[in-house]
């Protein structure tokens, strides 16, 4: 794990709202796992104060950090204006990670929005073709699934809410559909990332189920470490202790690790 | 002149240098171990320590507001028993002073976690937070009262074996009072300040954005409040006094030091730059440097009124 | 569902919507005549008024701070007789409510401001500022002691034939208990908070920034604190309550009204961006219709806890 | 006066961290004199808060205002960041402006460092040729005077203080020499930008004598208005009420009305 000062290689507009950022850190790349995220510092100045966590979207040529960002506020309204050639402080990689599928699983990756970003990183490590992707978008111009995001010769199954590309509804139902068609023979498991409210609708689906299912979650993070316990989550009511702390307990969490009712 | 000398003097207690890391915010330090060279800072003062584990406040525990951040953690921590056991023995392989922050909800708690330090080696000192809700008296805080925080520093002091700094609150009309009546229960040093009282509210949701409603403001917001009151409480008292409050960088740590404040905590600035006490360290030498300064002792409280 | 409606009452005063100026922000309203419809506002509270003119504090009067400015300018004022003279004048003229912002050095001083405006036209309403230095008792705040904040209360209400606010100081250990003082005094209403007390060092000089040593913090930097105060003391007093600290746009002028607050008011923001006010009042209006809220008095105090 | 978002039409570097400034605005231009500034706003977040005061240091086409500043913190750092194409919000003109020279008066225009910046103003609206200006800098690579800011055609003395170009040493030696060589004729009238410890020379040199002088000053400040009264500064001690207000009874004043013993 570093902080570091990294150079912006690039910062280009990938679709609505949505930036696809490269930064030059070959340390970060040479630790990061699918599921990790690092923590950005936007602007030099002390507001915004907290760094940003973003997914690891990808790496690329030994040295770029890909990071896939959606403008939602002010934190990355000022990150959208940076350049290549400025330089933006980076913390991480940091976080568990997601587990990798066994042999024998069938890897399903769902992704909400810009839940798309860490599962982008997971589809480049395993082999082409193992595994389905589904993502679902809010609408056709939102829909970032192109090779310039790393997502060359991958076959996607694409939701829209407003029905402008794809599917006409959630990505959850295409994961429905999807179980459905599975026998007891080949092992399903689900990688899911998103809004909670969808990931809300892949527990119901999986959890105390017999799928697998590992889910990567977001809480507001003011250190990214484990050191200031501000990202608690509750865990499933079984466990001895309530709280788990999602920068570095997860962000990627075993479906029935936690208290979706209380989420 | 090539090499100042940045040891300070906190009562009985000497640091390689001003700068500490404060409660709360820098874990056990283990957590930013892989990022700093520990060794370097002048000393960690550890996450809030109470007798028993405790879970925390509900999220969201966290948000963030102008230059500064609320949090209502709830004091989430391991418990004495689990620090001393699992925390301290790493703690100890440091050559750096490591103080341990503690708490408790009644006045005999805070005794008791002070009982449970003494005797263990790799302690510098005790800071004790008398910030937390009184729940013998209606949940006001034990540091809003000049009786109750002399009360639960004479207890603190009777168990420990070590120097005992308080850490007095802001929220208060009179901060040189509650000083007075600490140093008067014989504290070795106070810390200021914790954290101010503040509040957010989600105007979509209409409801307040921390779970716990209130929580405590930290970062740049608050400097010049906490300034204010360490210059206060330097003219009230005799005893070292640690500044804390918004500092990050070392301009800042600066205007503590020429206030009076012996020593100063880094917070909330090391979730923005993991590097903030080092960088801060670093700037108060090349400051001394730069103004042919031998001693930073002789910065503190040079403040011309 | 096209024209929201605005306003509210404050006590006997109706406000043609719930943004008023903050005093000493917004000089005697004509500053801003040039920039602004003053019209449009749902109220313009003058700069402090005192029996006599006072010259303020010397230079400097004012310094940045992160998020929030200090300043000392020690209530500087042309006085009463010159305020009735020169200012109020032009005040009558503009179609929006004028609050006189009051303060003394002593009770009898208040009184005799408040005397001074009874009978006079074209005043809304009286802002009592009790967080001056109380000169015949040593210098420290009448807000920060409830009964002094009482007696003030009273002395003004005797004299007044107009509303009369009390304002607030934040630098108490229990806003609450000022707050319930002052409205069993009689005050209409309870406008909060006015600045924290803070402090900025120069380091190359060693002194302090401000020549009065310290200042008032405001702006964005206070807000959740403003914010925490406005929620306890609506929780403590049946009496209205005007929402002041950090107010930039129109979503934070929302947490405070959703907070229970029935009016607010704008200060530092308006020497970022002039118009802020008005910004904040179109604000709250497309707020409204956006959220098919017919009156903003529904969104006041619609807190869920 | 107005408060609006201008078009930053170039903001380019014309000498050592000093920069200069073309904002679109006709109705400031409309109104501008020698002497008013405005005020920036620099940065869209909350931090740096206040807006930065500025001299108008001309006007150009109608519809440019001319702005010459030097990098001294935290906002003119943002600032000199911003490009053309981008906005700013400007407030202005504010102040009292400088009371024009009248036939018969000599006027000698006396800048230190960015004190230039209005004076570069008043040279472009009196006759070429009936003024003297005098300029100090820190070092050669501080001047600014190109054609580029308006400078054209104007002959300048220059002083630097480590002597790199011009006469060595102070700005007011050169005002000292310049007055020593009028004769009861001609009445110089001095108009002087700088520093404040070149102005309190300028001021003894001139304050209670027989010359003529306007000096431009700064202060802290937070409105620009006369609003918040955070600008004060002491007036001559023979005088009722004790304080000025940079912001509205100046920047410009007359030398012989403020304290400058207190100062
Ligand atoms: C582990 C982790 C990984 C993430 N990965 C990505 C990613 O790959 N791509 C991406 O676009 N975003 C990702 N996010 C979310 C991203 O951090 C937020 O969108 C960003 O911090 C918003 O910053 P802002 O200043 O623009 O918004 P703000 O101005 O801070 O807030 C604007 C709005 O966004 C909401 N928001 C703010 N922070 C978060 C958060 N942490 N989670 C959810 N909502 C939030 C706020 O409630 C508010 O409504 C991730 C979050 C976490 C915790
Ligand atoms: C009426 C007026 C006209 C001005 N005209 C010009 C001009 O034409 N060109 C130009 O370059 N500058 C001018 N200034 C000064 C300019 O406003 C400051 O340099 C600027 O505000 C500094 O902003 P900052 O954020 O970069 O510095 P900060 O980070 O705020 O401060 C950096 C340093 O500059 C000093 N400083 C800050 N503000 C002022 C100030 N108002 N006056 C003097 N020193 C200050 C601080 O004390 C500090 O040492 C003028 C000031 C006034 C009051
Ligand atoms: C997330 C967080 C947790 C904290 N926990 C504690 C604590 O356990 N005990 C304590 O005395 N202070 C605690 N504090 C207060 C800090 O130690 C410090 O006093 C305060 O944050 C002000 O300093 P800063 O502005 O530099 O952050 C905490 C602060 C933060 C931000
Ligand atoms: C420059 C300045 C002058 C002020 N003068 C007064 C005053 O005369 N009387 C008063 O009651 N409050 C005064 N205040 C306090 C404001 O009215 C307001 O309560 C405070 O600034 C908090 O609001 P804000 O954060 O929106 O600025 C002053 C504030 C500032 C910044
Ligand atoms: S963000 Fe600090 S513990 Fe997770
Ligand atoms: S800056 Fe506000 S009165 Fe001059």
């Amino acid at each position: 794990m570093i902080e570091q000062d990294s150079e912006i290689v690039f910062n280009k507009r990938v679709a609505a709202d949505t930036f696809f950022l490269g930064l030059r850190s070959p340390r970060i790349v040479a630790e990061a796992k699918p599921g990790q995220f690092v923590m950005l510092r936007v602007g030099r100045g002390m507001d915004p104060l907290l760094r940003r966590p973003f997914s690891i979207c990808g790496v690329r040529d030994d040295d770029l950090v890909l990071i896939l960002y959606r403008v939602v506020g002010r934190g990355t309204t000022i990150m959208c204006d940076v350049r290549g050639g400025e330089s933006l402080s980076v913390l991480g990689p940091l976080g568990s990670g997601f587990e990798m599928p066994h042999k024998g699983e069938k890897p399903i990756l769902v992704a909400g929005g810009m839940g798309i970003a860490p599962l982008i990183f997971l589809a480049s490590t395993i082999e082409p073709g193992s595994f389905r992707f589904l993502a679902g978008f809010g609408s056709g111009e939102e829909i970032v699934a192109t090779d310039e995001v790393g997502l060359s010769g991958i076959d996607l199954s694409i939701s829209t809410d407003d029905g402008s590309a794809g599917h006409r509804g959630l990505v959850t139902e295409l994961l429905e559909n999807r179980l459905a068609g599975f026998n007891g023979n080949i092992n399903p498991v689900v990688f899911a990332c998103g809004p909670l409210e969808m990931l809300k609708g892949v527990a119901a689906m999986t959890a105390n189920k017999d799928v697998q299912c590992q889910v990567s979650l977001e809480a507001s993070m003011a250190c990214g470490l484990g050191a200031c316990q501000g990202c608690a989550i509750r865990r499933s009511s079984e466990q001895a202790i309530a709280y788990y702390h999602v920068c570095q307990d997860g962000p990627v969490f075993d479906v029935n690790a936690l208290d979706w009712e209380r989420l | 002149m090539v090499h100042p000398d940045l040891r300070v003097k906190i009562g009985p207690m000497e640091l390689k240098n001003p700068v500490l890391t404060a409660s709360g915010t820098f874990g056990y330090g283990k957590e930013f171990s892989s990022l700093i060279d520990l060794d370097l800072l002048g000393g960690i003062v550890v996450k809030g320590i109470s007798l028993k584990p405790r879970e925390g406040n509900p999220p969201p525990r966290i948000v963030e507001t102008p230059c500064g951040m609320l949090n209502a953690i709830g004091l989430a921590n391991v418990g004495l028993e689990s620090f001393l056991n699992e925390k301290l023995p790493w703690l100890q392989g440091l050559n750096t002073a490591v103080i341990v922050n503690i708490y408790g909800h009644t006045v005999e708690e805070y005794g008791a976690v002070a009982a449970g330090l003494s005797g263990v080696k790799g302690i510098s000192a005790i800071e004790v937070n008398i910030s937390c809700p009184n729940v013998e008296q209606g949940g006001m805080a034990f540091g809003t009262d000049p009786d109750m925080s002399a009360k639960v520093t004479e207890c603190v002091i009777k168990e420990a074996d070590k120097p005992v700094i308080v850490k007095l609150s802001p929220n208060v009309t009179d901060i040189g009072k509650i000083a007075v009546a600490v140093e008067s229960a014989g504290a070795d040093a106070l810390s200021l300040t914790n954290t101010l009282t503040g509040m957010a509210i989600d105007i979509e949701k209409r409801v307040p954005k921390l779970a716990n409603i209130s929580g405590g403001l930290s970062g740049p917001a608050i400097r010049p409040v906490a300034l204010f009151m360490v210059h206060q409480v330097v003219k009230s008292v005799k005893i070292p006094v640690i500044g804390i409050g918004g500092i990050v960088d070392y301009r800042d740590a600066l205007e503590f030091l020429i206030a009076g404040a012996r020593a100063i905590q880094i917070g909330t600035a090391n979730f923005v730059n993991p590097k903030a006490s080092l960088d801060i360290i670093e700037g108060l030498r090349m400051f001394c440097q730069e103004n042919r300064i031998g001693r930073i002792e002789d910065v503190i409280g040079t403040l011309k009124i």
